[in-house]
């Protein structure tokens, strides 16, 4: 195996067009060493994007945040103004692991790994999140939600790599949140996941919202429906109960070693209940 | 297959070493530095017996090759006292029993450490959770907590 | 030889035992000089690394191991044919066949061949090159459907004599325990509960994996150096495998990073022998956590049946147990330890308890704290709770009206000498805990357990330094503290400091036999031993005082750590400390040391309580432990820190194996859960703290009144938890792990 | 002679018979006694056995004293974690 080290975006990219073999890009690692360790994955070179920079800074962009790749959960963490703005992508975020793995795991490598339960996914979702992609031709946006094409597969073409993750500006009074259902308190992978992100008016009335969930399904879904249920609504109990219900219909799991379908279906629900509350109270609406 | 030079620093003292460039961290340190005190329980960072630091940053490092450490400083348990003079926390580890096998406990005394290092007041249920990544088989964590908590309080008293 | 009249229990006042020191390991542990199984290296040393089969059942039609012989840096391949067929010993002929498969891969992850290499990565692509054809056969993983007539047979012909004809091959045994007459007994009930419980197969969970560096020379000896809990069992193990003889083969233990049980046989260490005599180079040898999950370790799952009988005011009229264990691929699952052990707590006029070994296509359990207990007391502890709940009678009231004491006789056969199970639930009874109120949600559920101790080959020897600091050597791996503990029972007995006592763990080559750390033994046996190698040490200073006084030996006495005068009579003498006499060791007779060797038998039994408290979330099934406590009979705490740790570790092994730990096989029998990520053991933020309360009930066994305490806490929590759980989630759960989908789904089932 | 329990599957093997007596003074006439008065018992002697002799556990020791009157059961070998 080869390890490359780029120190700009353009060198990572040529090398990663240019690589004839099977070429992994090398954020936090996490992920990548543990398939490698599994040997699920014996790859000919890795391209590390630690030494690049600009891909391991937080900079404010047009109101929103640009995330570099190589930026970790425990640096988002720390993050005051990020968390201020985006407290549900960054507990996502914050979620991946131990506090070990926090020191090492970034958003972006947790997206391309394209695990349907990846944490932070869901809030990038609900967040309406685009991943700045630097390749061969050039740089392009795009929502990452069309990131993941299912498990451990993704939409970058060779010689691709995400460079960032950008979040949107916020509007007053708008926050997001996200829960997952674990069978420890830590240490596990989200049996189910959702992400909840609205915006309220001054009465307290819902006027925007997303919701997202994940481990349900082969990748992150977007549930229109379940925002649909929010909107228009001050969050009351039906508009709740409405929200749960819609998860609940939306969710299409499988049974597995962490979860059954029929616990998968009906925690969805109660998960996106328990979201929009905090969400809720964090836009500054009813506690 | 040509081995990759990595210069860094570890516990403060200017180090190099050859490693494979799909070699981990943690064995370059076990086996090309002979600094066993990092250990492997999982090698998928489950456990976090191989628990130190990277630019004072907690990490496991059977999660990072060892070609990333260039440049940077790492920190292990081996650097963790002062001379003859332990840590309070290896100190209070040793007074409240938190250790049986011994094991987990160079991960846990750097985990701490590190806690203490952002966090010098840290409730119960902080620690808990900062500690949910280094498993013990042994002990049911109780008397590490409460180890943690009082080199914590000593601490605090101490600056 | 059994014990004599001094060895049996005596009240004295302790100065040093049931005191707090510091462990004589503490600061190696905490600076990361403690050198574990993989922290062992020797020049030339090769890296071995095992190929397992991905099958959970196939016939190994042929192994063509040339292509990994050409690579460049392969030293060796060895497979089965490298090694000798055992005859005569079925026991170790297992071992063998579970440390390197014969003509059947018996589970996935069964070691099929191993390579030595010159490195690790070389290692790795040799693997790769062996070509193992295999038959794939059908499979079976669970016990019930192992019992089936018409399941796959793993085995022919090993069924023993106590099994009727007629059933699956892959039931090798069965017990039958108990007295009187069960359906007499039931007719006298006011209510017969019946139930089945079921519990997943757990491992031991050591964060250690298995390690081992093995170096043999041309001339046929050999070193070992692993972690094992006994060195002197590998090294009478590996000797049979290689057709050694025991003298040639010297093994040092490591420091072990845990075992509670599951480092009580060998899976690498006669690989290592093998590829190291072919290569005659150093071969070291660790495990990947996939490794020790998939092929190491765990225990039994099962499946018990209970028929028990109440009387409304809450006696129990007669209690009944079938237990079904499987123990993986081979003979010797624990079943007999759960129908033993099952009712153990009890005095009853009518108890039955019968057991099955089954084997399965998983692998070879290996012993796991108390083994085969937890299961056992799992199904009749729930269904005690069930019976006194559903009478409106309080559960502990209920345990102490049946209570077994001294005088009883025990479900097992033996009639019990003083036990400290009463005095447990009246300190539960008593304890602040069983009276706190409970919220919404919230259950609180108690359990009792029981567990033997043995005792076992042991040797000590103690020697005393010209400066006159004493080294004690045991053959027993330290796993929890005991180097503090029999440094502690040396200062003790000497009257000297805890300080001035160092404690080692000799290798093979200096001690006779010991058996290996097991049964919560060490504590026991170990002190009891180095009790009399310090009493014989005695002995001799006496002497020695009473040569330097000119005096007979029979008018000195020991005392406060120095030899005195023992009467007017004797002359006024100013004592001889202990360093004293050893600054004139050579002057009057030569170096002074004590040692001892026996088979200390006769250890005492152990029972615990514990009292949990959980609440469960309605809407996932989640559970929570929200408060803790274990009371457990110690006899007599020696390091009191180190009890109740043993009372927290177990404590906290048997919350996982209640609540989200468990082997998942797939359909194709292969292990889906092979790491820490997804075998669940509990971490720091799932619990409260652990409280615990220590009884010293004295083992009349023991000159200090000791009690092995190392098992029995890991008995009571299974049912203990799943007590709890019931109550707060309003249905009861009989099948572990309660993981939250299988809560959720009593719940709604309600 | 002395009284000794056997455990329930055992009773196969003895007539039916759940205590038996033996001539024996220590544990090791005992263990040939049981033997030679009963064969079918000899795989499982030979498998291992413990002994509880008045309340106390022994697997080896043969030269333990056993009175007429002391109460012995014949238990499953003990093995331990």
């Amino acid at each position: 195996m080869q390890y490359l080290a780029p120190t700009t975006v353009e060198e990572a990219v040529s090398a990663l067009a240019g690589h004839s073999g099977d070429c992994r890009v090398l954020a936090g690692g996490t992920d990548l060493l543990v398939r490698m360790r599994s040997d699920m994955a014996d790859p000919d070179a890795v391209i590390d994007l630690k030494r690049i920079d600009a891909l391991c800074q937080i900079t404010p962009e047009k109101g929103g945040w640009r995330i570099g790749a190589a930026v970790s959960g425990a640096e988002m963490g720390e993050h005051e103004a990020l968390v201020a703005d985006w407290p549900g992508v960054v507990e996502a975020t914050n979620l991946i692991g131990s506090t070990q793995v926090q020191g090492r795991c970034t958003m972006a490598g947790n997206l391309c790994n394209a695990s349907p339960a990846a944490d932070s996914v869901p809030a990038m979702v609900a967040a309406g999140a685009v991943a700045r992609i630097a390749g061969p031709n050039g740089s392009r946006d795009v929502p990452v939600e069309e990131i993941p094409t299912g498990p451990g597969k993704t939409s970058l073409k060779k010689g691709e790599l995400i460079e960032a993750i950008l979040l949107p500006e916020r509007p007053e009074r708008s926050a997001d949140a996200y829960l997952r259902f674990i069978p420890r308190t830590e240490m596990d992978i989200a049996v189910v996941g959702c992400a909840v992100s609205l915006t309220l008016d001054a009465e307290g009335t819902c006027t925007a919202a997303r919701v997202s969930l994940g481990a349900v399904a082969p990748t992150v879904l977007l549930v229109p429906e379940a925002a649909n249920a929010l909107i228009g609504t001050k969050i009351d109990d039906p508009a709740l109960e409405a929200l749960a219900a819609a998860c609940s219909a939306a969710a299409k799991p499988i049974d597995d070693k962490r979860g059954t379908v029929d616990f998968r279906v009906h925690v969805a629900g109660v998960l996106a209940r328990r979201a929009a509350v905090i969400a809720r109270k964090r836009a500054g609406g009813a506690a | 297959m040509s081995k990759i030079h990595v210069t860094t620093s570890v516990n403060g003292d200017p180090t190099e070493f050859l490693c494979e460039a799909d070699e981990t961290l943690l064995d370059a340190l076990r086996d090309r530095l002979g600094m066993t005190g990092a250990k492997e329980g999982c090698g998928t960072g489950d456990c976090g017996a191989c628990s130190i630091t990277v630019d004072g940053r907690l990490v496991c490092s059977c999660l990072m090759l060892g070609a990333e450490a260039e440049g940077h400083e790492i920190g292990t348990i081996e650097g963790m006292a002062d001379g003859d003079q332990l840590h309070p926390l290896q100190r209070k580890f040793i007074e409240h029993a938190a250790l049986q096998c011994g094991i987990c406990t160079p991960g846990l005394l750097v985990a701490a450490k590190s806690l203490l290092e952002r966090n010098p007041d840290p409730s119960e249920e902080e620690a808990r959770y900062w500690l949910a990544g280094n498993l013990c088989r042994c002990t049911g964590y109780d008397k590490i907590i409460r180890a943690v908590m009082d080199a914590a309080q000593e601490m605090r008293e101490a600056s | 030889m059994a014990l004599d009249d001094k060895q049996q229990y005596q009240a004295r006042e302790f100065k040093v035992v049931g005191t707090r020191v510091k462990r004589p390991d503490g600061i190696d542990k905490v600076t990361g000089k403690a050198r574990f199984g993989a922290d062992m290296s020797a020049p030339g040393m090769l890296v071995g690394r095992v190929l397992r089969s991905p099958h959970a059942h196939a016939r190994i039609v042929s192994i063509d191991t040339s292509a990994a012989e050409a690579l460049a840096g392969v030293h060796a391949v060895v497979t089965r044919a490298d090694f000798d067929e055992i005859t005569g010993d079925d026991a170790t002929a297992d071992i063998l066949d579970n440390c390197m498969a014969g003509d059947k891969a018996l589970y996935d992850g069964h070691a099929v061949a191993a390579v030595a290499a010159s490195s690790a990565a070389i290692a790795k692509q040799a693997l790769k090159l062996i070509k193992v054809d295999y038959e794939v056969l059908p499979h079976v993983t669970d016990v019930d459907a192992a019992m089936e007539t018409d399941a796959p047979a793993l085995h022919k012909g090993r069924a023993n004599e106590s099994v009727p004809a007629g059933m699956s091959a892959n039931v090798l045994s069965r017990y039958e325990f108990g007295h009187g007459d069960i359906e007499a007994g039931l007719a006298k009930a006011d209510r017969v509960l019946e139930r089945t419980f079921r519990t997943e197969a757990t491992h031991q969970g050591y964060i250690e994996p298995h390690a081992c560096l093995a170096s043999m020379g041309a001339d046929g000896q050999a070193d070992l150096w692993c972690c094992t809990q006994g060195h002197y069992m590998v090294r009478n193990v590996c000797a049979a495998i290689m057709g050694m003889e025991q003298g040639q083969l010297r093994v040092t233990a490591s420091e072990i990073g845990g075992g509670f049980g599951g480092k009580t046989t060998v899976f690498l260490e006669p690989v290592a022998l093998a590829l190291s005599r072919k290569t005659s180079r150093p071969v070291k040898m660790v495990m990947s956590r996939s490794e020790v999950l998939r092929a190491t370790g765990p225990t039994a799952s099962s499946s018990v049946d209970v028929r028990i009988g109440m009387t409304k005011d809450g006696r129990i009229t007669a209690g009944f147990a079938e237990l079904r264990y499987q123990g993986g691929a081979y003979p010797g699952s624990p079943v007999e330890f759960g129908a033993m052990s099952a009712f153990a707590p009890y005095d009853l006029e009518n108890v039955k308890t019968i057991g099955w070994d089954v084997v399965t296509n998983r692998p070879k359990q290996a012993a796991y704290r108390a083994p085969g207990a937890p299961m056992a007391a799992y199904a009749v502890e729930s269904a005690v709770d069930e019976l006194a709940k559903g009478f409106g009678l309080d559960p502990l009231a209920v345990r102490l009206k049946n209570a077994a004491r001294e005088g009883t006789r025990a479900s097992y056969g033996p009639t019990f000498p003083a036990i400290g199970l009463e005095a447990t639930l009246r300190a539960a009874k008593d304890h602040p805990h069983w009276t706190a109120p409970l919220g919404k949600n919230q259950g609180r559920g108690v359990a009792c357990g029981f567990w033997f101790n043995f005792g076992g080959d042991t040797c000590v020897s103690l020697n005393i330094t010209p400066d006159g600091t004493v080294t004690v050597s045991e053959g027993n791996p330290d796993i929890g503290g005991s180097r503090a503990s029999m440094s502690m029972m040396a200062a003790e007995e000497l009257g000297i400091p805890y300080e001035q006592v160092r404690t080692i763990v000799a290798d093979t080559g200096s001690l006779g036999q010991n058996e290996v750390t097991d049964g919560s033994r060490v504590t026991f046996a170990v002190g009891l031993a180095t009790i009399e190698a310090a009493r014989a040490a005695k002995r001799e200073m006496c002497k020695r005082a009473a040569m330097t006084w000119g005096i007979d030996e029979d008018a000195v006495k020991w005392e406060d750590g120095a030899a005195h005068p023992a009467g007017e009579n004797a002359g006024k003498h100013p004592p001889m400390t202990l360093k004293e006499i050893a600054a004139i060791a050579s002057n009057t007779g030569g170096p002074i040391a004590g040692h001892h060797e026996a088979n200390p038998e006769g250890a005492g039994v152990s029972f615990a309580t514990h009292m949990v408290d959980t609440e469960v979330d309605p809407d996932t099934g989640a559970v929570k432990i929200l408060r803790y406590t274990v009371f457990q009979d110690a006899g007599k705490a020696v390091h009191p820190d180190y009890v109740e740790g043993q009372f927290q570790g177990g404590a906290v092994q048997g919350i996982g194996w209640a609540l989200n730990e468990e082997y998942i096989y797939g359909d194709d029998g292969v292990l889906q859960n092979a790491g820490f990520l997804d075998y669940r053991i509990p971490v720091a933020s799932d619990l409260p703290m652990i409280d615990t309360v220590i009884l010293e009930i004295p083992n009349p066994g023991h000159p200090y009144g000791v009690r092995g305490v190392g098992e029995t806490s890991i008995v009571p929590p299974l049912a203990a938890v799943a007590n709890s759980v019931s109550e707060a989630a309003g249905v009861r759960l009989t099948q572990l792990p309660m993981s939250p989908p299988r809560v959720l789904r009593a719940l709604q089932a309600k | 002679m002395v009284k000794v329990r056997i455990w329930g599957s055992l009773a196969a093997m003895t007539d039916d018979q759940t205590e038996v007596e033996v001539e024996a003074a220590t544990l090791r006439e005992l263990l040939d006694g049981l033997a030679g008065n009963f064969p079918g018992l000899r795989p499982q002697l030979d498998r291992g056995v413990s002994v509880a002799i008045d309340g106390r556990i022994y697997n080896d020791s043969w030269f333990t004293p056993i009175r007429p009157d002391s109460e012995v059961v014949l238990l499953a070998r003990l093995k331990g974690g």
